[in-house]
This record gives C-alpha cells, structure tokens and sequence, in this order.
C-alpha cells in the first residue's frame, strides 16, 4: 500500500480523548501482556513463583533474540523465514567444529569462547548471503530465504546423518552455564536477552541506522532520494538477523548440548509472530524492539499457561494460542494494513 | 538390473526418522554391493501427501519391490493397495495399513506393546502407586495407540496420571513441557516421555531443579540414552526398545525375496521389550546417529 | 563563470525524445525559472541535474568539473532537488525526515536535540511552526511540502532544484518561500524552479526558460518578458481570455443540499446547497476544510449531518460507493496517493471507476482503448506512448487523466478539488472550459480552489469556509477576491494568524 | 511500497530490445519450468512417459487449485496462512459428514455430490470468516490466518482425537473416481485443475472483479476513492480462497480416504511460493493464474525429478529443491521487490 494514504486516513494527533485512544493502542501488546499474566495467576497458582516466571523468559530468550533481529529486517520492509534452519545449521555445525578442537583447545571456557565466536560468524555470513541474494540478486525476500530455509536445514540433516549432533560431555560442562547459569540470582539468557534488547532499540531509535532502515521500510524511493545507502542498510538488516540467529543458538546449545533436524521448527513463524503482535507493521517502516519482547513473552507465556493449567483438551491448545494471538493483536488494531 | 526396490520412507524430521534414513542409507549399500543386479531407489517424504506422490513416482521407475513406512495408515492405505494391484512386492514397516492383507511382508514394531512395557515399568517402580506425568508425541494414530495401550495397561494399578500434552516427540518442546509440569505439581514420581528425544529434554528439565527421584522413562531406543542406562543414570534407568533399525531386516528380507527366490512373506514382529542395566549392552549401538 | 552548464543535452525514453539539446547555464546567486507545458520536459531536466536521471547525449559541468551522475555524488556537490511529488517518510518524524541521511551525530547517537532544533529553524525561516518532533503522518499534508523545502535547504545547498514547488503552497506560505530563496540567493546560492504560476515566476526569477517539447524557445532576464509573452512562447500561440464567459441558470433546481455537515475534527458547521448547471465555487484558507467536507460528502470520510439532500429527497449520507451510484463524482486534490494507479496503463486507470466501459462483470478492451484514445485528445493528455503507465506521465498530464478519469462515468454532481493544480496554462484554459460546458449541460458543480482567481473567474456563486464553518456566500457580482479573503481570515484577524488556521488541527 | 515508485522506475515500453527482454523476464516461469522438464528428461527415461506426466499434474492439481485462491488473495494485497489447516478441518469435517449421513443418503453418488457441497461451502465460510476479521476487524492479514491457522488444525485435531478420521470404506469407492477416474484417457483432477485455472485467469483478467482486486492491491485508497467496493472485493478474494480451498479437498478425500491432524501441513508455504514463483507481487497490485499454475508444476515436478533420479543424499533434497526455488524465479528478477 502506499504510504502516503497514512496521512489521510490516520488524522491529526486532535483531542486529549484521541490522544488516549492513541496511547491506549500503542500500549496494546503490554496490555495484553498484562491481562494474561493476571490470567495466568488466577488459573495457576504456581504461575506467578519465581521459578516459572524465570522459566518461561529464560526459554523465550532464545526465540526473543531471533525476534529482535527479525524486527530489523521486518522494520525494513523485508522478511527472513530462514531463521529456524539457520539455528539449526549454526547450531550443528558449531557443535561439530567444537567437537573436532578439543583435542587442540582443551575443554575449557576458551574453546567454549571460540565456538561462540565461530557461531556468530557462521550467523552473521549466512544472513549475508541471504541479504546479497534479496538486494543484490533483486530476488523477493519471501522466496530467498524460502530457499535457504530449505538448504540450511538440509545441509543440517546431512551432516548429522538425520541424527543429532552432540557436544562433547566434557565440554558440555564449561558450555552449561551458558543457559542454566545465573548471576545475581537472574538467568543469564535473561540477561544477554535484556542486554540485545536494549542495544537493539537503542540502535533502532538512536542511531543514523536505525533512522535509515525505518525511511527503507517507510518508502524505499524516500530513503533512495535521500542519499541513504539503501543497499547496504538492507543487507545488514540481514546480517544483524544472521547474528542475533548465532546469538539465540549459543543459547541454545548449552540447554540441551545437541543439534537435531528437528531443531528451530518454526522458529521463524514464531518469529514473525511475536514481531508483528509486537506492533512493528509487516510492510515496514516502523519497528519497536520492546514490542517484540513483549510479542515474545505473550507467545511464551501462552504455552505456559496452557501446559500450567491443562483443564483444555490438549487436542485444542493450538486452537487458544491462535485464538489469543488474534485478540492481542486487536487490542492494537489502529496498526492494521489487513 | 534384475529387480528395483523402491523404499519410501518418512524424512528425517525428527530423531527417530533420522535413524530410520540412516539405517535405511547403510543397509541399502550393504545390499548393493553385496547383490549388485539388485537396483534400491530410496524416497523420503515429509507427509503423508507427499509419500503418497513418492510411491507414485516409483511405480513409474517400474520398481518390482516396495518397501514402505507409512507416515499414517490411514491415508496410505489406498496407494499402497493400488500399488500392491499392480504386482508389486510389498513390504510394510512399522505402521500397519488401515486394511489387513494388503502387504507381502510386514515388519514392525509393536506399537501396543509399546505402551504396555511403559506402563509395566511404572507399575513396578511405584507398586505403592505413584504421581505420573505423560508427553504424547506427534498426533498420530500411533501415539493413540501406544497411549492407549498404556493406559488401558495402568487401569487397576495405583498409579495415577496427572496429565499429558503433546511433546512432538521432540527434545525442546520436551524441556518446556516439563518445566512447566515440575511447576504445577509439587509432586512427580514418574515420567513418561513417550520417546528419547522428549526424554532427554525432560531430564535437562529436571535436572535444573532440585527434585530427586523423578524417573524419567523415554522409548525407542536411542544409543545415547541406551548408554545412561547401562552406566547406570539414576534418573532414566529403563527404556523400550523399538529402534529404527527395524528397516534392515525389511529391506534384507525384500532383497533376499529377489535375490535368492527365497519364499518370503508373513509377518516379522519385534517386541519392545524393556532395556535395562542388565540387558542394554546388546542393544547399543555406539556408532548410529540416533 | 557559470555554476551549472549544460551542452546540448537530449534525453529519450526509447524513441521518444523528450529533450533536444538543451543548452543552458546558470549563475551562481541566480535564480532561473523553468516554464513550459505539460510534458515539455521539465522535471526530467530536473532530473537529469540531480543525478537521478542520465542524459542520453550532451554533457553537463558542474563548476567546472563534469556534473554528478547519481544522487549521492550530486547531493555531495550540493545539489538538492525538490520533488514534484512527496518524497518524505510517512513513519518518521519532521526532525528525521528533515535530516534524513544527513543525521547530525554526538558520538554513536544521532543528536536528536539538535536536530530538532535545526529542523524547527529551518522551517521557522520558511514560515512553518510545524512540530519537529511531530511524525510526518499526523501532521496535515498542507505541511508536508514546507518540510520537504527545509529539508532542502537543511543540506547546506549550493543549486537547489525546485519542482512545482508552490502548487501546493498558499498565498502567503509562497510568499514566504520565494522570501527564503531571496535570502539563498543574496548568500550566493542559486535556484532552478518550476512553476505554472507566471506571476509568481516574474515576481522571484532572474531569468526565464520556456521549454517546448524539450527545447528551449526563449530565454531571457525576467523583467524582459510579460507573463503573456511567455505563455505565447510556451503554448506557440497567443492565448485568449482564460476563463470562458459565464452563464448562471436562473433559480436553478437545487441537486445537492447540506445543512449543518460535521466531521471531527475537520468540519464542524457547513452548509451549502448547489443547482443544476451551477458552478459553486468554495474558497478558503489552507486546511479550512474544504476537502475534508466534500470527501464527507462522497463517504470517504465519516460524518454527521442534519439534513441531506440529493435531487429533492432527504436521504442519509451516502456510503463511498453509493455517492458514486446516485451520480456524485469527486476529483480528488491528491492524486498519486489517492487519484491514479500509478504502475498501471492509462486505460485501466480511466476504467476504474466507469460502469459504462466495462459490462457489470466483463471488461471490454476494445471500448476502454476507444475511451482512452477519446480522452486522450478531448483532455491533450501528451505521451509518447499510449500505453504507457500512469507513473510515467508528466504531472501535469497526469492531472488531465484524473480528470477524465473522474467525468468517465458521466456523473449528474462534479467535485472538482483543486483542478488545475500542477497544469500548464493552456490546459488550463481547457478545463475550464470543460466545467463550463458540463455546467451549460446542467450538471451541478463544485469548485473547490486555493488559486483565487479560479473561483473568481469561475463560479456562479461562492461559499467561502475558515475554520470548518461555511461562514459567507457571494454572488453574481459580489464575488471578487477582496470579500473571500476577509470572509476566509475573518475581519477581526490579523494577516499574522493565517499560518495559525493552517495549523489549527494540530 | 509505495506506488510512487512506479513513476522513477517504471518506465514505458521502450525500445524493440527492451521489450524482447520484457517478454523474456514475463515469460520467466515458463522457461524455468521447460528448462526443469528438460533435465528430468535427460536424467531420467520414465520422466517423459504419459504417466509420470498424468502423475504429476494430477497431484499438482491439490495444491494448485489452493494456489489459484491464494493469487487472488495475494494480488489484492493479503495473505492467507490459513489454507493448509483448513483443508485438513474440512476434509476432517466433511468425512466425519459423510460417514454419519451413510445411513440415510447410503453410499452413492448423492451421498457424494452432497459431501462436495458441504466441503465447498465449509471452506467458503471459513474463508468469509478470515476475510471479516482481516477487513472489518482491521487485523493484519498474518496475524489473523495464523490464528485460523491454529485454530482449524487444533479442532481437527479435537474432532479426531488425535488420530485420523477415515472415510467409509464402502463411499471409497463411489469418491474414488473423483481423484483416480479419468475422462478421454485424462484425469479428473486434471480436468478441474485446467477449468478452475482457466476461470480463474479470466476472472482476474477479464473481470470487472478482477480489475478491482488488482486496483485494491496497486493501491487500495485508489480504489476506495474510485468508488470500488474495497472491503467487498477483499473479503470475497478470502472467500474464493476458502472456496479453492474446499474444492482442492473434494479432490484431497479420495486420494488418502482420511484426514489427519498432519493433512495439509505446510501447504500455505507451498501455495504462497508457487504464487510468487509464478511471477506476482507479494506486495499486491499484479497477479496472473497462468504462472501460479507453473509456480505449482514447477515445484511438482523438482520433487518429481529428485525422485526419478534419486542421485542425490535424501538428505540434500530440501537443499536442491530450495536452490531451484531461486534459480526460478532469478530468471525473472525484474518484478523483485524483495
Ligand atoms: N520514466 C519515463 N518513461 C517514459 N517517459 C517518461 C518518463 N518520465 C517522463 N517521461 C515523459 O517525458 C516527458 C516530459 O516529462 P516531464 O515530467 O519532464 O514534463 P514536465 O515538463 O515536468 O511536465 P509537467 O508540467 O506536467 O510536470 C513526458 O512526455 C513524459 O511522459
Ligand atoms: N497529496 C498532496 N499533494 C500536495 N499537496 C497536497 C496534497 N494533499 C493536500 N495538499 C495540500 O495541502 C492543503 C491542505 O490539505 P488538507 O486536506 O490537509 O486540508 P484541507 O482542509 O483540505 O484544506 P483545504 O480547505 O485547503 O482543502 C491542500 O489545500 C493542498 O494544498
Ligand atoms: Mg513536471
Ligand atoms: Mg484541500
């Protein structure tokens, strides 16, 4: 749709009432939020105890992480499907390359440092690829990472035999912290989640880059027009993408110490949901990080309560999680592009 | 060549399958290079729709031979009955079709059974009857059986089944779950996993906390958890076997059929018994990928 | 020593050539002008010295040097452009767009305190008190072309392009810019503008270059050439009087009546009331609400109304396709965003809303390209190709399909929304004569215009609304400029507060 | 984007070479599929046979004819992810119907011809159901179809308790003709595949209707302010999805004689990448039937060939089929919007 509408159909700030109204809406993801922790606590009385609350944003890091880099490329006017496969990918390969060092490296934190590095690389080189396909090769979005969807994943299964791939046990030791460790009684994936997420709406609020992948998403000729480097800013959106993928996946690793094919299954669904219940509008344009936390946590903290409270035939769970998305999201419905 | 064996199978998507394409790789180039005349054509599908196109595409290759693992029963039996209308060989693994007497040869597992040896591990841990939590798999006419089964088997026992979500079979969705199961109840003897990647997932889970006691009890037989409990890992000390190895013995039989003449038909069951400390050793494969 | 020197330039688009061999220089702290007609090559002469577009032959130096062959190299030379169309960022703020890809930076961050402060400068200088911190798609579009101009001149230019910049500018926020540009000039920067406005081209230019069909028939300093001498040049023939005589029906049966219309925010006491084969002129300050009344009018905007009247039935407000139904027809002021499919061809454009080309359920090619090929001579829509899209057309011919894409369907009532901006005189003239004429057919018309003299020379009867309220009426020989102007500022309100009614929504 | 960007871009028709090259990247599924028909041939000698061909159409036709109803919902500018799961629900549904009704209908064709009806109008309605919400409720397009999306598998998934409903087997036999009989030596779903097809592409080329969904994707505040039905049309493009939708599972049940809570699993991924391989806009605005129908064959017959020849590791299928994904539509790269 073209933007320009916007101006006509949206309308002057006006009256303190509108201005509630507007507030009320870009609030609307906490406020779903909100009305489903206080659910949950009525449901469940275990819900609100330290451990569950630690729990479900300890597991929520690793596909809110991928979701931040997904509100880049979305923010842009772009679109990554690839991101499951990839976390499956980095997380194999990784795995592997560790595996294969500890005879040179040992089995201490500096192998442990360096598979970290390897795994942003290999992150940040795979969302290279798929952002020079989409900018440079001017192929869609949809259908690139469609394709590396299928190849990361493929590339998975065939280095690990259709198996899975397992980190070394002496290894797994030095990697546990990772995941399980905690630091002033908070979990660290909660913490490199926190840390990701107010870097990243730092950058996408304060910086000369962040500003340049609104305008590309906002209106690509405005942004061409105003000597951005329209190429550049939208292939690393990608790469961000590609990183915060390597970023979730050595999160990932230490909790359960093995990549599967089946590792990442609709990570990238779950992805774009939570960018999108978040508020950030899937023509691009406009992003909010703390939008897809809260998209993220809404996601994770479903689940949660349906698994805490099990008066549902399991058989339906699938059906309140949409039913629950859709009605989050319509708390929010000034947002709508249909 | 003297005859096509056309194998079509479920892709790797989750561990168990993963095995089942590994295996079925391995005994296919055993059988190649032991019977050269012999041509094998491996498919793998990702659905039931897509294995229904998959036998069709190799009964355009003129395969003399099917040996299939049907993704669902239901839906595969009308093609595997077509296929079976055309002369060709058939052998069915695993799954049974919807309708009896359509396959030449069967080899499968016992998914009944299944459920059964699960229940009879938890009947005799907790003779006092004990608090369990259950996770499916993927909904599948499988896991209603093997759940079934289990809890037909569970019915005049003491024990007590708290709840069950579906896990998928896999190791992830097999962490939350029990996360969230040690969440709600104060008290879990016992679980069953319905599989080892969901197993694995579920002992990380517990292991996080500082419950004690809880036995873990997966299925299938995966080298890995295999060899805990042949160390003797306190948490899972049992599992059901009912491996993916399965296919060879199908595929050496089929190729057999063509190879040597050798009458070959009827119905191959292995059971699934329960390994333990005792028995793992012949049940471990240190070298599979699953 | 000239700024910017172009030798013999020619540009073509396949065959078709839309410049031939421009030779032109311009002075530093000169401010030339551009006129032409529609389609005579402007904006892509435009184009080609911001480095958005390449010459086909010729060369073009830029002090001195060879010019810039993209954006990025012409907005590091200093050249900037003013696009005929928005070219802002709907999503972001005034401060952002304004310093789009030139963010001021304090270590890591973009120094957004600076920036707005500059940005609300920068607008100040040009008259506008828009909020910088305010996102562009809350402000009213009557802001939007002051932004675009700061934005210019926010990037420290040297040659500042100017595309048709006063189209969409009133009276005085013209005056204001043309104040700006002396001030640019008196620094020693120069300026190219477009306009179709000749008085105000001899009011700020140095010099005038008329283009016909892309080349350039007259150039000289603009006190030496009377604006009806460069409409000569540029039509190729004298012109007339522009408006044709005008014949009012007496006691016409009224078609369209509203008595006390709202819509929030926008409208809040209008009542009007036109009559077959009547043109009612509706004057007004920017953002008095003109266009947000008749859009309420068609259904495309929600509103409240006492009483409704079409054809002497009372009846509710109609919805979008229903006003289109009972025979109601909007031109709308905006037209890439709101008029025309810009990426399809011609002749679906002027297909869509017409019931009459297409059957209820089939479409008939062959009557659209015969509508199309009828329109192309009865509006002189200039292209090369008749195929062609939307988008590609010169503004102002894009202009002349809306127009006929609106009269397609033969409708009883014609709102006209500023119908002639971005047109060249000549077609000017022919439009006006086109309303004329549908008004003799005894169509009900509505003129609505910020071009005074428009209304003037044009209707029967005028409303003139400020503030959202329908607050007087002229007639007959009452309509002259003076009385709308006190009627639209209101006689107690000094010139100063203009800008404030401008702004009043936000 | 924006359509303004049709003006900088956009560019009229041009000289004889342009043009030549215009036809060639229109033209670009076309030549992908023929070049992909021509491999097949080389690798394999039952490729060309009549059967493989028939084989290959015929399934083809399932996810074609969802296609088909996705071209028009992606040309108006939505998006429906919702298809596969609905398909599911409403073979699910429909056989759960049938198998009831044998007492009073028997088993014939009435019993059969009434199924077909109930199945179109379950997925009309299901589709009307989207469309609403999408429309009225002002929900994005994604959001609300994955919603839908959980929703009608988890009922499936309830209705069937987790297993699989199966089709009577004596009305098998009076559906089986609907997918295995074949009219002049040629396929039934063939046959409906061509028909719908062929309607299809004149709907949307020949149609006032069709007109209008093209105009709505362009830019919908054009068309509202041409005075088309706008929220009219959108709701019907989501209804003709719904309705596609039900015809491709009259076509599904016989096939299989059973719905599972797996049937249609991905579909809308495999619906939504033959739209766009076929050459329209995912944006909206420009959409043609005749190159979905290719975008479908073209992936049926990847999947085909890696079956034929069977050269391949299993486990790098995904990776090829991923890759020729992109070959594909790198051909005719000019409508990239990425
Ligand atoms: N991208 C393009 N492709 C083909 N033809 C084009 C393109 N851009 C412009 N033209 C043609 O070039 C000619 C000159 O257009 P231009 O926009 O320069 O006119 P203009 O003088 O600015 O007119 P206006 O006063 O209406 O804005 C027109 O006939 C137009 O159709
Ligand atoms: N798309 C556009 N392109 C250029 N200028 C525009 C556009 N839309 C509106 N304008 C300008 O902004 C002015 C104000 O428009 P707006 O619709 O915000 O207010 P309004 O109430 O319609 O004002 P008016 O009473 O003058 O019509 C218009 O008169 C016009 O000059
Ligand atoms: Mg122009
Ligand atoms: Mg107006």
């Amino acid at each position: 749709m073209s933007d320009i509408s916007a101006t006509h159909v949206g309308s002057a700030g006006g009256s303190g009432r509108q201005k509630a109204l507007k507030a009320f809406e870009a609030a609307g993801p906490l406020l779903a939020l909100i009305f489903l922790m206080i659910i949950g606590s009525l449901m469940s009385s275990s819900f609100l105890g330290a451990e569950n609350l630690s729990n479900v944003f300890t597991r929520s890091a690793i596909i809110g992480i991928i979701a931040i880099g997904a509100t880049f490329v979305i923010t842009a006017g772009g679109l990554d499907l690839s991101v499951g496969s990839l976390s499956a990918l980095v997380a194999g390969v990784a795995i592997m390359v560790m595996n294969q060092a500890t005879g040179s490296f040992g089995t201490g934190w500096l192998l442990v440092a360096a598979g970290i590095v390897f795994s942003l690389l290999l992150g940040a080189a795979a969302g290279f690829f798929n952002g020079a396909m989409i900018v440079k090769g001017r192929v869609e979005a949809f259908i690139v990472t469609l394709g590396t969807m299928g190849v990361f994943r493929s590339i998975l299964t065939w280095l690990s035999d259709g198996g899975s791939i397992s980190l070394d046990f002496a290894l797994r030791d030095a990697a546990r912290p990772i995941y399980y460790g905690t630091i002033g009684g908070i979990a660290v994936p909660i913490f490199v989640f926190i840390a990701i997420a107010v870097i990243a709406e730092v950058v996408l609020r304060r910086t000369r880059f962040g500003r340049h992948v609104a305008a590309i998403g906002s209106n690509r000729y405005v942004a061409l027009y105003s000597a951005i480097p329209v190429d550049r800013v939208r292939i690393l959106t990608y790469v961000i993408q590609g990183l915060c993928v390597g970023i979730a996946t050595v999160i990932y690793v230490p909790r359960l110490g093995a990549a599967t094919p089946s590792t990442g299954m609709m990570w990238e669904l779950e992805a774009i949901a939570s960018v999108i219940i978040g508020g950030t509008a899937l023509g691009g344009g406009f992003g909010r990080v703390w939008g897809t936390v809260v998209g993220v946590l809404i996601l994770g903290f479903i689940s949660n309560i349906l698994n805490l409270t099990g008066f549902i035939s399991p058989y339906l769970n699938g059906a309140v999680q949409g039913a629950i998305i859709v009605i989050a999201v319509l708390l929010q419905r000034d947002r709508s592009q249909g | 060549a003297d005859a096509t064996i056309g194998i079509s199978i479920p892709a790797a998507d989750h561990g168990w399958t993963g095995g089942l394409v590994y295996h079925t790789k391995r005994t296919v180039e055993a059988m190649k290079k032991a019977f050269p005349n012999i041509d094998f054509v491996v498919v793998t599908s990702s659905s039931a729709t897509q294995q229904v196109n998959d036998i069709e595409d190799l009964m355009s290759r003129k395969i003399n031979a099917l040996v299939v693992l049907p993704q669902e029963s239901d839906p595969l039996t009308e093609p595997v009955k077509a296929a079976k209308a055309k002369g060709v060989f058939v052998t069915v693994v695993d799954r049974g079709l919807a309708e009896k007497n359509i396959e030449d040869l069967y080899v499968g597992g016992d998914n009944p059974q299944y459920g059964v040896a699960a229940a009879e591990y938890f009947k005799k841990k907790f003779p006092d009857g004990g608090k369990i939590v259950v996770m499916r798999g993927i909904p599948t006419a499988i896991d209603n059986i093997r759940i079934e089964a289990f809890q037909n088997a569970l019915k005049d026992s003491k024990i007590e089944i708290l709840d069950m979500q579906y896990a998928n079979w896999n190791p992830d969705k097999g962490f939350e779950v029990m996360q969230d199961y040690l969440q709600r109840f104060p008290k879990i003897d016992g679980v069953w996993a319905g599989d080892d990647d969901a197993a694995l997932g579920a002992m990380e889970a517990i292991k996080q906390t500082d419950r004690k006691g809880v036995k873990v009890l997966g299925g299938s037989g995966m080298n890995k958890v295999i060899k805990l409990v042949q160390d003797g890992n306190d948490m899972v000390d049992a599992d059901i076997f009912y491996p993916p190895t399965l296919i060879i013995p199908a595929i050496e039989l089929t190729t057999m059929k063509f190879a040597t003449q050798a009458p070959i038909n009827g119905r191959y069951v292995l059971g699934s018994p329960l390994i333990t400390k005792d028995n793992a050793a012949q049940y471990y494969f240190p070298d599979a990928p699953y | 020593m000239a700024l910017l020197s172009l030798k013999e330039v020619t540009k073509s688009y396949g065959q078709v050539a839309v410049l031939k061999g421009i030779d032109l220089d311009v002075e530093p702290g000169e401010v030339l002008a551009l006129v032409g007609e529609n389609g005579a090559g402007k904006s892509t002469l435009m184009r080609i010295i911001a480095g958005l577009a390449q010459q086909t032959a010729g060369t073009a130096s830029f002090d001195d040097v060879s010019a810039p062959t993209s954006l990025v190299g012409a907005e590091a030379a200093g050249i900037i452009m003013v696009h005929q169309e928005f070219c802002l960022a709907p999503h972001l703020t005034v401060a952002e767009n304004v310093f789009l890809g030139r963010e001021v930076r304090k270590g890591p961050f973009t120094d957004t305190k600076i920036m707005q402060r500059l940005a609300k400068e920068s607008l100040a200088r040009l008259g506008s008190s828009a909020n910088p911190r305010a996102k562009l798609k809350d402000l009213p579009v009557s802001d939007w072309q002051l932004i675009e101009l700061a934005k210019a001149f926010a990037r420290n230019p040297r040659l500042v392009l100017m595309d048709e910049p006063t189209a969409v500018l009133s009276g005085t926020e013209a005056e204001r810019l043309f104040e700006r540009v002396r001030e640019f000039r008196a620094a020693g920067g120069s300026v190219i503008f477009t306009s179709h406005r000749l008085d105000e081209v001899k009011e700020i230019a140095d010099r005038v270059a008329v283009l016909r069909d892309g080349q350039i028939v007259r150039l000289e300093r603009a006190s030496q050439l009377s604006e009806s001498q460069m409409a000569e040049a540029m039509v190729g023939r004298p012109l007339a009087e522009i408006f044709p005589a005008k014949c009012p029906p007496v006691n016409p049966v009224e078609v369209l009546g509203i008595n006390n219309l709202a819509s929030r925010g926008f409208v809040s006491e209008a009542t009007l009331s036109v009559g077959q084969g009547e043109i009612l002129g509706v004057a007004g300050l920017v953002g008095s609400g003109r266009t947000e009344l008749f859009e309420a009018i068609c259904g495309l905007r929600s509103a409240t109304c006492v009483e409704f009247r079409l054809n002497g039935t009372v009846r509710k407000l109609p919805a979008a396709r229903e006003a289109w139904q009972l025979g109601i027809a909007y031109l709308t002021e905006d037209r890439k965003a709101k008029g025309l499919l810009l990426g399809k061809p011609l002749a679906v454009n002027l297909a869509l809303t017409s019931g009459a080309l297409s059957g209820r359920t089939w479409i008939d090619k062959k009557a659209e390209r015969a509508k199309l090929l009828d329109a192309v001579s009865a509006y002189d829509i200039r292209t090369g190709d008749i195929d062609t899209t939307a988008g590609s057309l010169s503004g102002g011919n894009q202009q002349k399909v809306l127009i006929a894409k609106t009269l397609a369907s033969d409708p009883n009532v014609v709102i006209f929304d500023e119908p002639t901006r971005g047109v060249d005189i000549g077609a000017k003239q022919q439009i006006y004569k086109i309303i004329a004429d549908l008004a003799s057919r005894g169509k009900a018309i509505v003129v609505v215009s910020s071009e005074m003299q428009e209304v003037v020379g044009l209707a029967h009867r005028v409303v003139v609304m400020r503030k959202g309220k329908a607050v007087g009426e002229l007639s007959g020989d009452g309509i002259n400029e003076g009385e709308i102007i006190r009627l639209a500022m209101g006689v107690q309100e000094e010139l100063d507060n203009v800008r404030y009614i401008g702004n009043a929504r936000r």
